[in-house]
């Protein structure tokens, strides 16, 4: 399909993601966020294995010898001055990477997404889910040689739940009821209700550990594979090889500077030119340019993330079916994943669950491009010949062509789309979910129930388009109680039908996360699927092999 | 030289004080004041025809390539997702250059009658509207569309805006030294000592003797805004798709860059015949022309 | 060096109209002059003479080139030279003196360093011998302070001193002809004076042939030996400058001289004077902020004091600087007197426009001596004279039309011009207009300011003419300005002589001409040249009266 | 120098003043359009209204807009230029951080840019309507219509990509010896040359054609002057002020205009450190930026004039 070296990997079935905080950010309450993660939570307990110990490392990958050495630089796609190494406050892809280069996380995510210990060599819930027993790693040192306590532990979760903080999960922190130290290395934490998932929780980024009463961030103190030897912010940082760091023989690189380049094509240049070794963020149309260099590769993961096209129920004239279901037959799949993405995207049919999770129903039969169909429909509705603004923005990628496209399909149905393209500043606040005809981008989501809770049920602050099926409803609150799988696969399957037919959302199309990088940059096959750069991770992982 | 002319003689045959233009450089002269207006009235007849031209929708992908070269089909190859470029560019140029010509209109329309009225009204307003025009013509066009697009949004207006708040500062700066120039002329001081309202003075006698020089401005304000038009398409200002004016397909399709793509070499070679064109026809109408060797 | 004799064949320099036609503006020029003769270009403007005096040079005006003919200078044919040698000819051999003094001298270099420019770049002196020999010609030229000037830069010295500045810098290099082109003709003639005995001495005593170009024939008379009369680019006649004056071949030569003479053709009609127009009392006129007396930063005019009757025609004297035009701008409310008060037809007259009542605007008319400036390039003339027509009165279309070609006929216009704008009107035509236009209002009182010194000698003449006869039949009253005394002399009855702001001299105009009592008056009028050989020597000089000083 | 030039700069710099107020008026008032409130990005999403309300209490953000732009004026003219919001930095360290990179990139630029430009602009006017000065012509103007982020980009693919002579990034604190220094500044100067030199060129080229034409330049000439020392000793002297006021002009472009080739190059410019703040509503930052830019503009014009009155012994020597 897309990346001939490194074959799709599979994705667990908790498909987690650590971008929940990027949705977070885009405005969800307190409140609301609170709520849906108790759902989240009981569907995690179902899925088991999240209770364990150390379980060893995950394998290297095919790329040979892990060698110690070397230096590379790392463009993202975004720098600015708001740029933080303070955990709790990371908003973007350099925030990501850099506070997993020099923080650690209580657990971190697999290649299958599921919480392994990390900080923590072990934890355990005696009670369901209420309370937890974290118990530290011995001999772990942060880079200013102050050895790792339970009190840093209690410090780095308890501050995301001071509103001055400004955490950007701190709606996750808020069901924390108690947490405190017993003794130096165990920490309890006291839930006010049960959840299984916490372990998922500590796992993101956000809920990195630093020390004990840290108030200036910018020295990058933590436990992490890298200390930061500079950090300047919206300009650069470099990052220097921890040599006493907890994992025994890594990270291999001596060096990792990290920059922002925003311009894709310049960012693609640095990287073709030799610049930089690893970018972030490529588009599907320049994918081609890197993989015709000889030097060069290209890293495709399909984690889910869609642009869809957003039919609001409560304004008109996208709250008639006929009209919803004619603009889904007036996509042309096939042409956005092939001139859009450059078929660095999978085709989708209109319901969020990627072919690539186990919930994924791929019995529902493929809407096709139909306009002659749409046209029917659009004449049924009562909109032939009408004139509607479709709204798109840079912020929901890919939305101005999918638009264009959209308009180009429109017209053979006898619909005329206008596309008003508004600037990505401010677009989640003030524009998306707010016009009858617009686009909306989705972010992976830890798993498929987070995903239709937060999205598609009737109460959801993110319904997109306002959606409201008690059918639906009541398959998702019983499918998270649910024990047979093959029932539980069964609801889900249903539950994609209904979107499918009756929800006004249109997804064409899931398109794949590209990162380009140097082919002496090793260790890369390792796949976590929350976002770019090896899901923020690859510091730790990679090595540079001259040869 | 005695700057008057004999009585008997009309001026126009005066060989004296007006011939200037010399033998051996007559041709070259006309050849780019043809060129410029061949270029200009080129890319005027395509901003009014050129979308009825146009041989394919300009937002239909018509092609399975990205980024072809030129062939039979598509004269001019296609875009990054499989446009047909000779429509794209045949539809763009009218933005970029009804966009300009507006804002260099509007400019100078606002620079001149703002100048005008400095020029003539009280110290205090001159001064007062002098200082503001300091101000605003300080402020880097750039940085004010941006500021501009984050507070309202991108749209035709706004752009047309923040042309005209970045250009017509300098279209009244001219205006008004041209103005003031004129104002101590004898003929306003014979309108002044008749008896004549400070409106007609401006409307009547001195108005139609600024015309031309400000009609040289707004041709020069209007190559600037071509070029700050295209440079707003970086900042990812433009009109909507699935129109894009010249500098957003240069910016659309750069990409393509390395492969040479006649995407991106299309557009720009639109930008740049226009504007050179303009400036050449601007440069050989105000010009002196020729120039005896030693 | 001495002089070289000159000699100039079949000279033809075409030039290239803005259609593209070439036309020949010198046609067919021979002269020559023998060693340390003067020889005059006499013409109007478009005449060619300077266009002549270009070409000794080897040098032709962008639009022009020398299309034919020889000019020999010594053994040296100057058409056929090469670039270089050219330029060593330029400011070494051949000199060239410019009208305009203040415009050919570099405003941002000093004086000294453009004098001695040429000599140094032609290697023919050491830079201290050439300011040795500089500072020895200022005090040849008779210039102040000859040590110090040359250190000036060309804004701090006067436009008489420029001028034989500009004398020296000709002289340095000791060429064999000098160029002397109008040297006088911006100059006030109490400093035309001085300039020209300077350069009459260094050019005699050098023995330097020389060109003198000059449409004046009074101060050709003074300087050249031969006489070159051009019109059109043709030669008209050559001779003898005793002949040319006293027995003129040529009618153009004929009209010249008469031209020159307006005074012996005009004399002012007699006009019965019925009573008071305007009475001015004690006036202070200046610009720039008033002081807590009242006084402007700089005063203009001071202690004015003067009374115009009605069809009385008074001339106002005096050379640049000396306040006069001001006094003309004051009356007609463009500039606000300061001091004293003026009583025009019984009323108080305000100081400002804003205060004028449009019956006065209506009665009194300024003239402007700029024809060029004064008639606004946009509108035809139908369309300017018009106006006055629709400000003032209240008439219909037809009255209108009828009107406007009535003042056609007064001033002597076709008809046929009201559809053209200025722009494609002669000198002469564009200063009728403009007369026209004044009169479109039926004034009391005409203010005319060097209503004909931009124009040549026969078209001034011909406005002149008009202007007396316009007096005399409509009885308009004149406020004339003029530094000539002679068109005062034909046109006025009486004469105010302004000098650096002040009344020094008023009455009668034949009396004051005949007997001037103030000492600055006789220095004006004695200053006039006449049209006669060895006037120049007769006189007495002035310089010890009023040196002229630094700026 | 005398007392009437030091009025004259007096009364310049005394208009300069209250352009400068006007300017700072203006910036205010556009970046209160700004939607967005800085209480909020500091304390986030999911601050309570209470704090947010108590915040904006503390920072005089309730305040009405004049008594807000009056203690922003004063904080300004008291040299403190406020907090930014994003980073919780005081501004002047943000922008002190960028500054020196801005005029190192700016001075580079004007060393090669203006000597080029001046000597393209000379030569043209020399050589006016011969055939150097119409290959000029067409140079400059080509020069110019290429749009900016297209030179670059073109730049980089070439020299980076292809040739791989030159790093695509200019990282300013690398540099390590001055092979690496030029290295580094060729391409973003080269971009800003490009758009400057013409510009800059072919106002030369106009000023010192119009000196050409008068008389004191003919009489040079006839004094047997040669062409080169007529425009450099004659005319040169005399374009001085609107050369100066030309150059001025487009080197006010040099810190606010190049945010396209800052953004290309990676280069830490203080155009670039604006646009983040505009984005983030840093609006302190914002402020503080535009009036740095205006005030560049305001005292390379006033410098420009200065050269002028400097070169005109009119009002040199009084």
């Amino acid at each position: 399909m897309t990346n001939k070296k490194n074959p799709p990997t599979i994705l667990s079935e908790s498909e987690q993601s650590a971008r929940i905080h990027e949705a977070m950010r885009r405005g969800m309450s307190r409140r609301d966020a609170l709520k849906t993660f108790g759902v989240a939570g009981m569907f995690a307990a179902s899925t088991g294995g999240l209770l364990g110990s150390s379980l060893g490392y995950a394998s290297e990958g095919t790329s040979g010898t892990p060698q110690r050495g070397g230096r590379i630089r790392v463009a993202a796609h975004a720098a600015s001055t708001s740029d933080t190494l303070d955990p709790a406050k990371g908003s973007t892809a350099i925030d990501y990477a850099r506070h997993e280069m020099f923080y650690n996380g209580l657990t971190e995510f697999d290649e299958r997404l599921i919480p392994q210990p990390a900080l923590a060599e072990h934890f355990e819930t005696s009670d369901g889910g209420t309370t937890w027993l974290f118990t530290l790693r011995r001999g772990v040192t942060f880079h200013d040689g102050k050895p790792l306590s339970a009190a840093d532990v209690v410090f780095s979760i308890g501050r995301h739940q001071d509103p001055t903080t400004g955490s950007k999960v701190m709606s996750l922190t808020t069901q924390i009821a108690d947490i405190k130290a017993l003794g130096s290395q165990q920490v309890q934490i006291t839930l006010n209700s049960p959840n299984i998932e916490l372990p998922v929780i500590l796992a993101v980024s956000h809920m990195k550990i630093v020390p004990e009463g840290t108030v200036d961030f910018s020295k990058g103190i933590g436990t992490g594979p890298f200390r930061c030897q500079e950090f300047s912010p919206g300009v650069r940082s470099i990052g220097v090889r921890n040599d006493n760091y907890w994992r025994e023989g890594r990270p291999y690189l001596d060096e990792i500077e990290m920059v922002g380049i925003s311009d894709e094509p310049s960012r693609i240049n640095a990287l073709l030119s030799g610049d930089v070794q690893l970018v972030n963020e490529v588009y599907g149309r320049s994918a081609e340019r890197i993989e015709l260099s000889t030097g060069h590769a290209v890293k495709s993961v399909n984690s889910g993330n869609y642009t869809d096209l957003v039919m609001r129920v409560d304004q008109e004239p996208t709250s008639r079916p006929a009209f919803v279901e004619a603009m889904k037959y007036l996509f042309d799949r096939e042409q956005i994943k092939r001139a859009i993405f450059r078929d660095y995207a999978e085709i989708a049919n209109d319901h969020p669950i990627a072919s690539s999770n186990p919930y994924y129903f791929g019995d529902l039969p493929q809407r096709p491009y139909d306009p002659d169909r749409a046209r029917h429909l659009l004449k049924q509705a009562g909109v032939e010949g009408a004139r509607l603004p479709v709204v798109a923005s840079p912020a929901a990628s890919g939305s101005e062509d999918m638009a264009v496209l959209l308009q180009q399909s429109a017209q053979q149905a006898g619909l005329n789309l206008t596309i008003n393209r508004v600037p990505s500043d401010g677009y989640w606040s003030n524009h998306w979910m707010k016009h009858p005809l617009g686009f909306g981008n989705i972010n992976p989501r830890p798993t498929a129930n987070i995903l239709l809770s937060q999205f598609f049920q009737s109460s959801a602050p993110w319904n997109e388009s306002g959606w409201k099926n008690e059918q639906f409803d009541q398959l998702l609150t019983l499918s998270r109680a649910e024990p047979d799988q093959a029932v539980r696969k069964q609801m889900y399957a249903d539950m994609q039908t209904l979107i499918h037919e009756h929800c006004g959302i249109g997804i064409p199309v899931f398109i794949n996360t590209i990162d380009g990088r140097d082919k002496r940059l090793k260790g890369y096959d390792r796949t976590i699927p929350l976002g770019g750069f090896m899901g923020y991770t690859f510091a730790e992982h990679v090595w540079w092999d001259e040869a | 030289m005695n700057n008057s002319i004999l009585d008997s003689r009309r001026p126009s045959s005066e060989p004296e004080s007006r011939v200037s233009a010399a033998r051996r450089h007559v041709k070259p002269l006309n050849l780019t004041r043809w060129i410029g207006a061949t270029l200009v009235i080129f890319w005027l007849l395509v901003a009014i025809f050129g979308p009825m031209l146009a041989p394919h929708p300009v937002g239909a992908l018509v092609a399975d390539d990205m980024y072809s070269g030129a062939s039979a089909a598509f004269p001019l190859g296609t875009d990054y997702l499989g446009r047909d470029m000779l429509s794209r560019i045949l539809h763009g140029a009218r933005y970029t250059v009804g966009l300009a010509l507006i804002a260099a209109v509007l400019s100078s329309l606002i620079g001149a009658s703002l100048g005008m009225l400095a020029a003539l009204a009280p110290r205090w307003l001159d001064e007062s509207v002098s200082r503001l025009n300091d101000a605003l013509i300080s402020i880097p066009s750039k940085m004010l569309a941006l500021v501009m697009v984050s507070a309202f949004g991108a749209s035709i207006p706004l752009l047309i805006v923040t042309a005209v708040i970045s250009y017509a500062p300098g279209a009244f700066r001219i205006s008004r030294s041209l103005a003031a120039n004129i104002a101590t002329l004898e003929y306003v001081q014979v309108a002044r000592t008749r008896g004549e309202g400070k409106l007609y003075i401006a409307a009547v006698e001195v108005l139609p003797n600024m015309f031309h020089p400000v009609l040289t401005d707004m041709g020069m304000r209007f190559v600037f805004i071509v070029l700050l038009l295209s440079g707003m398409s970086f900042l990812g200002l433009g009109v909507q798709p699935p129109m894009a004016d010249l500098g957003s397909l240069v910016r659309e399709n750069i990409g393509g860059l390395s492969q040479g793509a006649l995407a991106v070499i299309g557009p720009a070679l639109a930008i740049g015949t226009l504007t050179i064109g303009a400036n050449l026809l601007i440069d050989s109408l105000s010009a002196n022309r020729g120039q005896q060797g030693e | 060096m001495m002089g070289e004799p000159l000699d100039v064949r079949d000279l033809h320099v075409t030039a290239i109209t803005p259609n593209g036609d070439e036309i020949d503006i010198v046609k067919q020029v021979s002269f020559s002059l023998t060693q340390g003769e003067v020889l005059a270009l006499i013409g109007e403007s478009g005449s060619g003479k300077t266009t002549i005096a270009l070409s000794l040079l080897g040098y032709a005006r962008r639009g022009c080139r020398i299309s034919g003919g020889s000019i020999r200078l010594g053994e040296s044919s100057i058409l056929d030279l090469p670039p270089a040698a050219l330029r060593d000819l330029r400011g070494h051999r051949v000199s060239y003196i410019a009208q305009s003094a203040a415009a050919s001298f570099n405003p941002a270099k000093c004086l000294m360093e453009q004098v001695i420019e040429g000599a140094l770049r032609h290697g023919v002196m050491s830079r201290r011998d050439a300011e040795a020999k500089a500072v020895e010609l200022f005090r040849e030229l008779a210039l102040p302070d000859p040590e110090g000037i040359g250190s000036r830069y060309p804004h701090q010295v006067s436009g008489g001193q420029l001028q034989r500045l500009m004398a020296a810098m000709a002289l340095i290099t000791d060429p064999a002809l000098v160029i002397l082109d109008e040297p006088t003709t911006a100059l006030d003639v109490t400093t035309q004076i001085e300039v020209l005995r300077a350069f009459k001495r260094v050019v005699r005593e050098r023995g330097t042939t020389a060109i003198y170009v000059s449409h004046d024939l009074a101060v050709v008379a003074q300087m050249a030996d031969r006489v070159l009369v051009l019109n059109g680019g043709e030669i008209q006649e050559q001779g003898d400058i005793d002949q040319i004056l006293d027995r003129p071949s040529h009618p153009y030569t004929k009209s010249l001289l008469e031209a020159a003479r307006p005074e012996e053709r005009l004399t002012p009609p007699t006009l019965e004077r019925q009573g008071e127009l305007l009475r001015i009392d004690d006036w202070q006129v200046g610009y720039g902020q008033r002081d807590a007396q009242g006084i402007p930063a700089k005063v203009v005019l001071d202690d004015i004091s003067l009374c115009l009757e009605r069809g009385q025609a008074l001339g106002v004297i005096g050379e640049s600087g000396s306040g006069k035009s001001t006094l003309a701008m004051a009356v007609a409310g463009l500039t606000a007197h300061s001091r004293g008060e003026v009583v025009f037809n019984g009323q108080e007259l305000s100081t400002t426009l804003r205060g004028r009542t449009p019956d006065q605007f209506r009665r009194i008319q300024m003239v402007f001596q700029s024809a060029d400036n004064a008639l606004n390039p946009a509108h035809n003339v139908e369309r300017i004279l018009t106006r006055p027509l629709r400000t003032y009165f209240k008439l219909d279309e037809e009255e209108r039309r009828r009107r406007v070609r009535e003042l056609m006929d007064l001033v002597k216009l076709p008809h046929s011009l009201l559809s053209r704008r200025p722009g494609e009107l002669s000198g002469g035509q564009k200063q009728r207009v403009n007369l026209a236009r004044a009169l479109a209002a039926k004034p009391d009182l005409l203010l005319c300011d060097e209503v004909t010194s931009a124009l040549d000698t026969v078209v001034g003449a011909a406005i002149l003419e008009l202007l007396v006869e316009l007096r005399s039949k409509l009885g308009v009253s004149l406020l004339f300005i003029s530094h000539d005394i002679s068109t005062v002399r034909a046109l006025c009855d009486d004469v105010m002589v302004l000098y650096k702001g002040q009344c020094v001299e008023s009455g009668d105009c034949a009396s004051v001409i005949a007997s001037p009592q103030h000492p600055y008056t006789q220095k004006l009028i004695g200053s006039v040249p006449e049209l006669r050989r060895g006037w120049l020597e007769s006189r007495p000089s002035f310089a010890s009266l009023e040196q002229d000083c630094v700026a | 120098m005398n007392n009437s030039i030091f009025k004259i700069v007096l009364g310049r710099l005394s208009s300069g003043v209250s352009t400068l107020l006007i300017v700072s008026l203006v910036i205010f008032a556009i970046t209160s359009l700004l939607p967005g409130d800085a209480a909020q990005q500091i304390l986030g999403q999911f601050a309570t209204p209470e704090q947010v309300a108590a915040l904006r209490i503390q920072l005089g953000l309730d305040q009405p807009a004049p008594l807000r732009y009056l203690s922003w004026l004063g904080g300004l003219l008291s040299g403190d230029l406020g907090q930014s919001v994003s980073n919780a930095m005081p501004v002047s360290e943000l922008m002190a951080g960028r500054l020196p990179n801005s005029l190192l990139l700016a001075g580079i630029t004007t060393v090669i840019a203006v000597p080029i430009a001046l000597l393209l602009g000379i030569a043209s006017a020399m050589c006016r309507d011969r055939f150097l000065d119409r290959i000029l012509n067409v140079c400059t103007l080509s020069m110019v219509a290429v749009p900016e982020f297209l030179v670059a980009t073109l730049a980089v693919l070439i020299f980076a990509v292809h040739l791989g002579w030159l790093p695509a990034l200019s990282y300013v604190s690398t540099v390590e010896g001055i092979g690496d220094f030029i290295r580094i500044y060729a391409m973003p100067v080269l971009t800003l040359c490009a758009v400057l030199v013409a510009q800059m060129a072919r106002m030369t080229r106009a000023a010192i054609i119009n000196q050409l034409d008068s008389p004191y330049i003919e009489m040079a000439r006839l004094k047997g002057i040669g062409p080169l020392r007529r425009v450099l000793n004659h005319a040169l002297p005399n374009a001085l002020g609107p050369i100066a006021n030309a150059v001025a002009l487009s080197l006010s472009y040099l810190l606010g205009g190049v945010i396209i080739v800052e953004t290309i190059f990676n280069y830490p410019g203080i155009a670039g450190l604006m646009v983040d703040a505009v984005a983030n509503r840093d609006l302190a930052l914002v402020q503080a930026c535009a009036m740095l830019f205006c005030t560049a503009y305001l005292v390379l014009v006033l410098i420009a004039d200065l050269c002028a009155i400097l070169s005109n012994p009119r009002l040199r020597h009084q």
